[in-house]
């Protein structure tokens, strides 16, 4: 289902001496050229225990650079937010990302977070990535266990929303590298935008090869994830369905909201479940709790969550920051993918596939969603 | 809109030009965004150099001033003025001191410059954040609050009313006239004291620009010069608080006296008949001076400088009225002996002299004595003392009076603390300045006279009472603008908590809470912008006009490159 | 040029407008001379001085802070400065208990009239900086 | 010794403390005493625990008031409960001394009241970190925790922070259940009723009434203990907290979710400022960043948020060490500000929620004093 717009031809590039250092070498060959100033990219912690996003202008930095990481500790579409929210700047800049990150980057383009004036977005065939707590238990077998997995591509230990993502490949952004379907040491280079394209030019880089081995590959793997998707989906719905099933599911929740801040589509400054209208009187509080016997305090983690749901769901790209980030261990992000694939499929839109495509709540078709109307109109 | 900034670098003939490579300064800022023109000029605070400005400012349209010469406690305000005059808000100016700060101080030119692009970068950056801040004018408030219904106070009050001038007069007590009410004469010379009170209160009474609160306390007083918030208690009533403005405070609140029963030795407390100067004026007063056992005395000792000691200052008044005590007795109980007990005798003034040998011609005995002890030796009451030729002597009478020292009122720090004044070493309210400022206080529009400033005779009390009034006449003129500060602190009412950490470290109680929608509210007007809340304030709701937090991180960010 | 080689500190200084600012301006029109390491920032009262503005400060790469203000009982805004300490003490102690130079940060009473005072402390506050070194945080990425 | 109390009334109830505390809270409510009891309570098939506020008696049959979990820090929710106002009615709430410590704490500032509130506490044992409620092994180490709490021991899995707690009594409660070092608490259960209030609330209770006090000798040798720990903890972190590098090692691997910031019972601030514009970067400050220092992370800022953070809240800083049990990359960050919160606090000589009527040090002064900071 992944499907790269704007042209279907690619290049094959050879990896030496492999794929990641082939990488890096390009992005230096491209602010030697001038055509990116800073490169935004993954970069490994001093104390080797995480990776987090680094905006690069001394190229000598790029040698320490991780294009494709074992963990998401920062979701990309902030640190792009963060770079460039506030204006597009002066500097061209290159940002690698996985292919959620780069979504979530396109709806915040279109919420006004984010300003790709300047930013050419680079994403990867992405085998999803390590729980952030299983990877702290132990960074350093757990980058050797990723490396692996990513050599035979298997998911089994990566993230369990990562692994019903069917959309690990998409292309959203400007410049795709594929891996997968890739002979040996090789691997595509894609363009999905004039301004890929222009980026390609003047690195010399001429899209003269075929790719259709790598859409072949990513075709099957989509269609695989997605019926685990859909099956996995289908059970959690029916073990959390319903209000009671709901509450449990949620019953461990604390209020820390950590969800919410490290959610790449929550963006705004004071979120509507911190503010003045979630706080009440004593004495609302006593009369819910003597209706009921007796009420949980705080209440209305259930109104936050729902509430979450309507807020960002149509905008959700399943990349499973606010599983990783819950204290409690609530799967967060596989609830809130059931909620997305539901609402996006309503109006058939897939967040952050383009950003041309306008938001499904800013928008509407005369002669649409008839069967949410009463019949009898 | 677009911004249009100038820099213009101030030569400030061979001060500044001499140390600081000014083309070099103007080469490193021209290129910077929003900078319009860069320019040098010789000597930019001249008349010439002033109208250079204005016409470069008009000439070039432009929006915000940046000027790089001398410090801005020097030239701030000449340059404001010039874009006020050239039609930009002089907020939208700032001056970066290359001089004071940086050619003068610096011995190599490379260095200077360095520093003078620094600054002048800094000030540009700066500049960009500025926003137009309006001036205020209010008109003065000509009103006077008067603390002290005595005679300092009356006086003062009676000066200072008019038909343009309301007066507030606090008095703590049920009735007006204070101390002197006891007293059935004065000293030096043995008036009644109704003649100077008792019309004064009457003319109190009658004046309708007089509004007199007895049995009140002030409980606040905010604000500055002309601009006073006022809050008053009433003891007596039901919802008892008053509030008022008015445009200065005169503290009149007179004095108490030390309590001899701090100098056990005094026997004061202990026995009958051993009375304070207080005492015994309401004795007299009331028309008949006895012992316990209703019987007239027939010896009387009067002790000097009770408590002297331990104040540590001479309370001026006490010999005086000792005499007066003399002149009581021996008019009123002939025969009567009468001796005083004393270490130094204080009598001052032109007129005191006098008085004074006009009492010891009714042979009334001066003893001067030191170790003085008051002892009981059966029905009599005897004083010990050693006389000046050391020999210990004692000397028996019927009664004793203890002129105490003057001391401050029990209230005297609460109010200080009100008014933001300082108290002298005594506790008295303390003065300007000894000599050249002995009713003005520390803080501007309060003034301070009477027995509350340290002890005083009736006259020099009304004198101070009359400076104070003229003081207050000639400068609080009615109709006369003050300009608040601009550059005050404002809250922000969507990101205040509520926690009122701004309130407590407000110095002048600018900071007000609104119970309702419970969040902080400055009050513009009284706030002088010291930005003390600011910095306080958690959640970044308080911001400071012109020292925003933007405004000084993007100086820093400049200056940390 | 031999002042390349040479170390000069940058010294980010908060001045209150009406003691320590005008006590710099003294030291200026006296011609006494200081090093021009010193960074002079305006503040009202040093109260004004926000904690974070040190900090940042510090973490941007400052060799050294100063905080100068009117001495305690002379604030022209009456108690500032006494606020201005008890803030500075705790973040100097914040600093100590992390490892950090609170050594880079100074707190210093100068009057309107102690111009003298003023370079002294300017002297001998870039003399002490000097000899810490540069400021280790000017190259940090991952801050 | 800080928790010394001298003599003062107290309630004995002949069964183990669980049914002791429910037997009280039901009096409460029957009587009529209370309108609601806001304590720990079972809220899911699978034994979730979460505070609740609980008004019908019957409801109490699945509170655990002294459950060892501090899911959330009860001083932030009682300031929730009374930020609009005091309770309109009497209300007993069951927290532990550092959540009692943490409301104090905000009612100085504003952001809740003590009135009608009835405290119950008790000297502490620490709790369980919220992995283990997660892991769903709380109750399977219930009995080992009170055997702890009888022998006055520290277990190894309780809260870091809990361990080396020495502010386990607490202040101002209104009735303390005595626990630490009494072995007997399978069969009695000690409530010490610290005032007035406390006394009123329980009179007409079918118990025994007497005089008693905390056994002071065994809670000074339990502080000894926990003082071991504290410094174990502190040395555990030494080398973090040498110079900078050391910060970025330790804090390096932050996430920016700022959960221990909303966790923070301290934290009450609408927008932290640390989440306002104040903290954004603009396009300049990023090229000039960028051309000090050639690179940096982004979002930037992790070292300043957590200073920034220390130097508005390290004065207050209770030790709950609820940040560090929400952090999601496991910084020891309870620790450090644990650390740095005690000696900020004794410059001032001030135990944070202490006494409610104790100013909070900064917003207060003397004239003569810190000289030792001055040039």
């Amino acid at each position: 289902m992944s499907e790269t717009s704007l042209n279907s031809k690619g290049v094959v590039i050879s990896a030496k001496p492999n794929t990641k250092e082939a990488i890096i070498g390009i992005l230096e060959k491209a602010m030697d050229k001038e055509v990116f100033d800073a490169v935004l990219i993954p970069m490994s912690v001093p104390a080797g225990d995480s990776f987090v996003y680094v905006l690069i202008k001394d190229k000598s930095l790029l040698k320490d650079a991780v294009p494709l990481s074992p963990v998401m500790s920062v979701q990309g579409a902030h640190a792009v937010s963060s770079v460039t929210r506030l204006g597009s700047g002066n500097m061209k800049i290159a940002a690698v990302m996985r292919p959620c990150e780069i979504r979530a980057t396109v709806e915040l383009a279109k919420l006004g977070q984010t300003n790709l004036e300047n930013i050419t977005l680079i994403s990867l065939d992405c085998p999803g990535v390590l729980p952030m707590s299983d990877f702290l238990s132990d960074p350093k077998k757990s980058m050797s266990m990723f490396d692996d997995a990513v050599q035979k591509w298997d998911d089994k230990i990566m993230r369990p929303v990562c692994q019903i993502c069917d959309k690990s490949s998409m292309v959203a952004g400007d410049i795709h590298i594929g891996t997968l379907g890739a002979k040996k040491d090789t691997f595509f280079i894609i363009s999905n935008s004039q301004k890929g394209n222009d980026t390609l030019d003047k690195l010399d880089i001429t899209l003269k090869d075929s790719i259709d081995s790598w859409q072949a590959k990513v075709k099957t793997i989509s269609e695989e994830k997605q019926k685990k998707r859909k099956k996995n989906l289908k059970d959690l719905k029916s073990d959390i369905g319903g209000i009671d099933n709901l509450l449990d599911a949620f019953s461990q929740c604390i209020n820390c909201h950590n969800c919410m801040s490290v959610c790449p589509i929550c963006f705004c400054r004071l979120c509507y479940f911190d503010s003045d209208k979630v706080k009440h009187s004593s004495e609302e509080y006593l009369n819910r709790a003597e209706s009921k016997g007796s009420i949980r305090f705080l209440p209305d983690t259930t109104l936050f969550q729902t509430g979450r749901m309507l807020h960002m769901s149509l905008s959700c790209v399943s990349c499973g920051a606010c599983e990783d980030a819950c204290p409690m261990s609530i799967p967060v992000a596989q609830i809130f993918s059931m909620i997305a694939d539901e609402t996006q499929d309503l109006f058939d839109y897939v967040s952050g596939r383009n950003l041309e495509e306008p938001l499904p709540l800013v928008t509407y078709k005369e002669g649409e969603l008839h069967e949410v109307e009463d019949a009898n109109d | 809109m677009e911004r249009k900034i100038g820099v213009y670098v101030c030569e400030c003939g061979p001060n500044i030009a001499e140390k600081v490579d000014i083309d070099k300064v103007l080469n490193a800022v021209s290129s910077l965004e929003g900078v319009a023109v860069a320019e040098k000029y010789k000597l930019l605070c001249s008349v010439d150099g002033k109208k250079f400005l204005e016409d470069e400012i008009k000439k070039h349209g432009l929006t915000h001033l940046v000027v790089s010469a001398c410090s801005p406690k020097q030239h701030e305000q000449t340059f404001m003025e010039v874009c006020e005059n050239a039609g930009i808000n002089p907020y939208l100016f700032q001056l970066a001191n290359i001089r004071e700060q940086c050619a003068w101080i610096t011995e190599d030119k490379d260095e200077a410059t360095e520093k003078a692009i620094r600054l002048t970068k800094a000030a540009i950056r700066r500049v960009r954040y500025h926003s137009s801040l309006e001036k205020k004018e209010i008109e003065c408030n000509p009103d006077v609050l008067v603390i002290g219904g005595g005679v300092a106070g009356i006086e003062a009050s009676l000066q200072l009313a008019s038909s343009d001038r309301k007066i507030y007069l606090v008095e703590k007590n049920s009735s007006l006239g204070g101390l002197i009410t006891n007293f059935e004469k004065t000293f030096p010379n043995m008036k009644p004291t109704s003649d100077i009170i008792k019309q004064k209160i009457q003319d109190i009474a009658e004046n309708e620009n007089i509004k007199v609160f007895t049995d009140a306390e002030v409980e606040e007083v905010i604000g500055f010069f002309g601009n006073f918030e006022v809050k008053i208690k009433k003891k007596t009533e039901e919802n008892n608080v008053v509030e008022f403005d008015v445009g200065a405070v005169v503290l009149a609140t007179g004095s108490a006296s030390f309590d001899p029963k701090k100098t056990p030795g005094y026997g004061y407390g202990k026995f009958d008949d051993v009375f304070t100067a207080l005492e015994f004026e309401k004795m007299n007063s009331s028309g008949k001076i006895s012992l316990k056992n209703g019987k007239a005395p027939k010896s009387v000792a009067i002790i000097h400088c009770v408590g002297r000691e331990e104040k540590g200052y001479c309370s001026e008044i006490c010999c005086m009225y000792s005499l007066k005590f003399a002149c009581y007795l021996k008019d009123k109980i002939p025969g009567v002996k009468v001796s005083h007990f004393y270490s130094d005798l204080c009598i001052p003034g032109k007129s005191c002299q006098k008085f004074y040998e006009k009492t010891t011609e009714k042979n009334v005995d001066f003893i001067r004595a030191t170790d003085v002890e008051v002892i009981k030796q059966g029905d009599k009451i005897n004083i010990k003392y050693k006389a000046e030729n050391n020999s210990k002597n004692s000397h028996p009478v019927d009664m004793v009076i203890l002129s105490p020292a003057i001391e401050p009122t029990s209230d005297t720090s609460r109010l200080a603390e009100i008014t933001s004044i300082s108290q002298s070493d005594g506790g008295f309210f303390a003065e300007e300045h000894e000599k050249l400022g002995p009713v003005s206080t520390s803080t501007d529009g309060v003034y301070i006279v009477g027995c509350a400033q340290g002890p005083k005779n009736i006259s020099e009390t009304i004198v101070q009472s009359e400076a104070a009034a003229g003081k207050i006449l000639s400068s609080l003129v009615p109709g006369r603008k003050i300009e608040p500060e601009v550059k005050t602190s404002q809250i922000s009412e969507s990101f205040c908590i509520g926690c009122k950490t701004c309130i407590s470290v407000c110095p002048y109680g600018a900071i007000t809470f609104d119970e309702t929608k419970k969040i902080s509210v400055v009050n513009e007007v009284i706030c002088r912008g010291c930005g003390s809340c600011t910095a306080a304030c958690p959640s970044g709701a308080a911001t400071l006009k012109h020292f925003t937090f933007n405004q000084l991180y993007q100086e820093i960010v400049e200056a940390v490159q | 040029m031999k002042k390349e080689e040479e170390f000069m500190p940058k010294i980010l200084a908060f001045l209150c407008n009406w003691c320590s600012y005008a006590g710099a301006d003294l030291a200026g029109t006296s011609r006494l001379k200081y090093p021009p390491s010193i960074l002079p920032i305006r503040v009202m009262c040093s109260s004004r001085v926000d904690p974070l503005f040190i900090i940042r400060a510090y973490l941007g790469g400052m060799d050294g802070v100063l905080i100068a203000g009117c001495h305690p009982g002379d604030c022209h805004y009456e108690k500032g400065n006494y606020y201005t300490r008890r803030r500075f003490a705790m973040l100097k102690k914040i600093f100590d208990e992390l490892g950090l130079e609170s050594d880079r940060l100074l707190l210093s009473w100068i009057s309107a009239s102690e111009g003298t005072k003023y370079a002294k402390v300017a002297t001998e506050f870039t003399e002490k900086i000097k000899k810490s070194g540069k400021s280790p945080l000017k190259n940090k990425i991952f801050l | 010794m800080k928790w010394r109390m001298q003599m003062t009334k107290a309630l004995k109830i002949n069964k183990n403390v669980d049914q002791s505390i429910l037997e009280l809270l039901k009096f409460l409510l029957e009587r009529g005493k209370v309108k609601g009891v806001f304590t720990l309570k079972k809220i899911s098939k699978d034994g979730a625990v979460a505070y609740s506020l609980i008004t019908k008696s019957d409801e109490l049959k699945d509170a655990v008031p002294l459950f060892p979990l501090m899911p959330v820090n009860a001083g932030k929710l009682l300031s929730r409960f009374t930020l609009k106002g005091e309770s309109t009615k009497p209300v007993a709430a069951v927290v532990k001394p550092c959540e009692l410590r943490a409301f104090v704490e905000l009612v100085k500032r504003e952001q809740g009241s003590l009135e009608n509130l009835f405290i119950i506490s008790s000297t502490c044992g620490g709790v369980y970190p919220l992995k283990m409620a997660v892991d769903k092994t709380v109750e399977k180490n219930l009995s080992k925790y009170w055997d702890a709490v009888k022998k006055a021991e520290i277990l190894d899995e309780l809260r870091p922070v809990c361990k080396g707690c020495e502010e386990f009594t607490p202040y101002t409660a209104d009735m303390t259940v005595d626990l630490i070092a009494k072995n007997d608490i399978d069969k009695q259960c000690v409530i010490l009723l610290n005032t007035k209030k406390g006394e009123e609330l329980v009179k007409g209770m079918k118990a025994e009434f007497l005089e008693k006090d905390l056994d002071n000798g065994k809670l000074d040798k339990f502080q000894s203990k926990r003082e071991v720990e504290k410094k174990k903890l502190f040395s555990e972190i030494e080398t973090k907290t040498k110079d900078m590098d050391g910060l970025i090692d330790i804090f390096g691997r932050c996430i920016g979710c700022h959960g221990c910031m909303r966790v923070c019972p301290i934290c009450y601030c609408k927008l932290c400022e640390f989440e306002s514009p104040n903290s954004e970067y603009k396009p300049p400050t990023y090229e000039s960043e960028l051309n000090k220092r050639g690179g940096l992370r982004v979002p930037p800022g992790t070292i300043y948020y957590q200073l920034g953070r220390l130097s508005h809240i390290s004065i207050s800083c209770v030790s709950c060490g609820l940040c560090e049990d929400v952090c999601p990359v496991d910084i020891p960050i309870s620790v450090i500000f644990k650390k740095v919160g005690e000696s900020v606090q004794k410059v001032f000589d001030y135990i944070p929620g202490k006494d409610v009527e104790e100013e909070i040090p900064l917003i207060t002064f003397d004239k003569d004093e810190l000289a030792e900071v001055e040039d």
